[in-house]
């Protein structure tokens, strides 16, 4: 792996946002056009992965599955423990900090695939589908971990039965979910012959969609950036430690548990390891008012999405490589 | 021209749907919405840039009659107060035609 | 500071053109427009979505003498009549400059 | 015809749009994008439609264009007849539904031409022309029938003659047309060397971009189907009966008078039995302000449109065969 | 409810954060904007069609105190006095949460 | 050079924009859309352009960086002589316009590029590193510009120090710059195989998407045309010849100091005429206030940029055949 392979146009693009943030540039990208770049990703990954599921059995799918849904239940535990005993945050900002961690970023899957696809190396197909699934259960953790915390200190804003079920209902049909799992049906169900017309446009423009998306992601994040001042330096190294944390742990999953290839354990660590940005910051608004919003924005993409997408990623491959 | 109270509300835009369910529940059905706005207070900026909608506030306008208002604020208040925002209130004249 | 009738004009944004057209002519040209605005009234919901402006409510902030007002209405009741819309009139301070 | 081969990407986006409504996702697209899509295209099949063109001479096209004006002319008043006949509308509510039923929907002859390519049918290059010609002269004659309607009953808004004329104006000038006409041209003109650097953009994207634009209207639809409970058995009959009609009356002209290809007539049949839902809703909501617009929108939005994309173009074409 | 002030500026969006700066001096952290403004006046007309923001106007409102008033006022008054804008004061009631 | 070969799609869809305001037609382009354009062409150039200059040594980009800083700061300097001195304007609007003729235009610049590729006519690559470092000097100029004639009426309004501190940075941290030199950069450094994944869509779709642009500048400029009556004949005139003798003058410059091709040197010619109407007008609105704004950007987007990518690029073409 020579150094100079890990110049990829996505990464450098994503700089460029920061910088031009970084040097007060008035620089910006019109807001529609990052919701659109976003719904052409979450297609084109979903046709992407539901043409190679269509070429396997769904039996296959099942401990990937599993793997993903542990992962979503188990990490919003593991941050919430970890935030709650080391930072000075109440518990409700824990829980809603934890369930971003919980759920993934699509941004910084993908930067990671543009990743493995440069250096040549492959990858298992499955997950993409891990992607899919994780999206949802964290919001559902968080809500039942912020409800345990209501009750034990007898607060007022209880969720309601009703706000549950909306909770549910929200989070299984959530946008990126819909457009994500409906590509990829549409990618396993038609015919090959038929697909062609789409993939011009789906799949040869991606790795430059994906490049103005994450230049758009890193005017962003410099704007979440000049506010860690106010984070204060706890946050700031877990936005660091616990994805390299949950990274290992991803990578461990994928090259112990289920047996994959280098290239499919490191997307797995990077399941793992990717806070939300975009489905879990409202919901958790909606959920737990209480907590501040500025603390899980600027920690899910201010920090962690920036340390993966730049650092994170390579650091997960080169651990892959030792396992 | 009848005297009218002008309540003008900014909220978080994702309460947008409780806002109009909890209006409808006291019959108020006219209402004119400004999406897209930004705006700083106590809970900080808000400002939707990339991520759309759901950082943003919303402005709902509602024109009403004198004796709606009570139960109007009735059902703003508790909104307001879990997830803040802004409502002002004032005298206004609605144009008949 | 000088007082002055503000005027708030909700109504279809097709209409927008006409709007501005019938001021020129009573020698009102200055105003501030909302574009993209929603609503919900007696005609159902305004609600662009994809298919934009069309089928969206535009807003007019126009302040104007108090002498003025009385032209102003005239000339915007029968827009209101024929498609609807609201029109509120409250009373505001200019800030000279 | 294989079944397997009705899979495509268009029309499932388009189901999954719909899809993303009945389970009440909070799925959206940027409106600043939709209208971009249109934009694009428009100009995709009319830079298409004029380099076909190209190798035509303009007196074949004739008995094309003379169908195409007659439709225009003939359906709104057909349709007319039909509904104030049959349902318990007022005569202004039915002028302003007919004069969707007389122009077009572009949404659903992309779709038509997007299907007779994945089944390898021929089509003739004039219908696309057709197309261009039958978005104005339906808003002509609902203005006309309405101010009938008017004179009849003494209405007071009796639209005046500057009104006319506006009308006149907008529905020549509409966007719509002036960008299809435009890009016709250019496509006609341009040598095709000239032509080529455009092509990667205009032509090899466009099935892509057709599905993202249908995966819009499909959400739209949604919206609007869920207010047809409002709408009424009858209205709900007559969107899908009268394009069923007029679908097989404009196959019949396609095939017989015309002389078309099954692949022709089945466009020619398209443009009679789509419904406009881009440049007729607001030309009627301005000639004729009684007519309640959710009606006409949600019967060719919510009903017709849906209806044609999804199994009405497969019945033209099967009636087509059968001629 | 409590009395405040509104206060209602239009101004070109350029001076976005010149304005929010002033008012920050004087200790106003809390108002709404409202993003892409059209508007007419005796600088011409004011629209960002194509080149976006840059051209169009953009509009604050700012709920005050009565006493807070007279600062805002000065504060205001030499931008407008700079780039022209508009700058309404009214009365209305704060829903208190 | 047959006439034929002048049929350019961009040009053809700026000339429909042009006509669709002209007949009034309501043909719009999305405005997010129409900002996102500009995102894609700037990076798109600048790509290009960092590819081309890996292979060349920064010393021989020193004498093109000269000249684009000569033209950068003379330009504007003679434009005020000429504007003040033959037309009825006061100082203050004469150096406001000045100003944008010292700066460029990108969408006049492509065209140009588009031109000269549809003629099969090589050029240099430097002139692209011109337009990135040619947008800046000239706001800095029209400053300076400013502040003395302000000195010399005494106006009030002078400019102070911590205005030129942020008129400076604003200058060199202009969004439209820091995208051009990143993309630059990016294309410069990033290995050719890397560079190759998000080639198809920077590169393959780029005249495609030019003429989506030329489109939305076509309707702006048509808007701003139907201003001029109010503009007055001398400007109309100053709009046309202005950009004529900078023309000559930077073709000149291009063939004799620099000793391009023919097809460089009509870009730089391109680069002197051109006038911005994206980075400068905004940036005079704020330094010089007193003037009016209607004024120049009637100018640069109603007269000079329709006038250039029309006649004016031919022009100049035909010119440096001549030298
Ligand atoms: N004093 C005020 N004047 C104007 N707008 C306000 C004011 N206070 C709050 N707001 C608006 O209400 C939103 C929520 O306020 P808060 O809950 O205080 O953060 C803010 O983002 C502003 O848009
Ligand atoms: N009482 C009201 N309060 C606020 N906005 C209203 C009210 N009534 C009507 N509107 C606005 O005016 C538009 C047209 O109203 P209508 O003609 O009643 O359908 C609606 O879409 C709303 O935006
Ligand atoms: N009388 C008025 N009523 C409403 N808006 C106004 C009025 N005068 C000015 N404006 C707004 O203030 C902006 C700047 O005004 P001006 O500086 O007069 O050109 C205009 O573009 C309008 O949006
Ligand atoms: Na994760
Ligand atoms: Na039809
Ligand atoms: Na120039």
């Amino acid at each position: 792996m020579q150094l100079q392979s890990l110049l990829m146009p996505s990464v450098l693009f994503f700089l460029l946002g920061m910088l031009a943030q970084l040097v007060r540039s008035d620089l910006k990208m019109p807001p529609e056009l990052v919701k659109s770049l976003t719904v052409y990703l979450l297609i084109g990954i979903g046709i992407h992965g539901g043409q190679q599921l269509s070429h396997a059995s769904f039996g296959e799918a099942v401990p990937a599955l599993m793997v993903a849904l542990g992962l979503g239940v188990i990490v919003p535990v593991i941050a919430y423990q970890l935030i709650w005993r080391l930072s000075q945050l109440d518990k409700l900002n824990a829980v809603a900090i934890a369930a971003h961690y919980g759920s993934v970023s699509a941004g910084t899957f993908l930067t990671a695939i543009a990743f493995l696809e440069s250096l040549n190396i492959d990858y298992e197909k499955y997950p993409v589908m891990m992607l899919a699934v994780m999206e949802s259960p964290a919001i559902l953790i968080g809500l039942y971990l912020a409800n345990n915390v209501r009750n034990s200190i007898n607060a007022e804003t209880k969720g309601s039965v009703s706000q549950r079920w909306s909770m549910l209902h929200e989070s299984l049909t959530n946008g990126s979910i819909v457009l994500l799992l409906g590509s990829m049906l549409i990618g396993d169900v038609v015919p090959e012959k038929n697909l062609q017309s789409v993939l011009p446009f789906f799949q040869q423009m991606f790795m430059g969609v994906l490049s103005l998306f994450l230049l758009a992601m890193g005017i962003e994040a410099g704007k979440k950036l000049s506010d860690f001042k106010k984070t204060g330096l706890f946050l700031i190294s877990f936005g660091i430690l616990v994805p390299l944390l949950l990274g290992a742990i991803g990578v461990t999953l994928g090259r112990e548990l289920l047996g994959y290839s280098i290239g499919g354990s490191v997307l797995v660590g990077v399941l793992a390891a990717s806070a939300s940005y975009i489905a879990v910051p409202p919901a958790m608004r909606i959920a737990i008012p209480e907590a501040n919003p500025s603390l899980y924005l600027t920690l899910s993409l201010g920090i962690t999405f920036p340390f993966n997408v730049v650092l994170g990623i390579p650091i997960y491959l080169y651990f892959a490589q030792q396992l | 021209m009848i005297g009218v109270k002008r309540i003008e509300l900014v909220v978080e835009s994702i309460e947008k749907n409780e806002v109009i369910q909890q209006l409808e529940r006291i019959n108020i059905r006219s209402y004119t919405i400004y999406h897209h706005v930004g705006g700083s207070g106590e809970r900080g900026l808000r400002d939707g840039s990339a991520f759309g909608e759901k950082f943003e506030n919303i402005t709902f306008v509602i024109a009403c009659a004198e004796n709606q208002l009570k139960s109007v604020i009735e059902t703003l208040r508790p909104i307001l107060k879990r997830y803040g925002g802004m409502c002002l209130i004032s005298d206004a004249h609605w144009l008949l035609h």
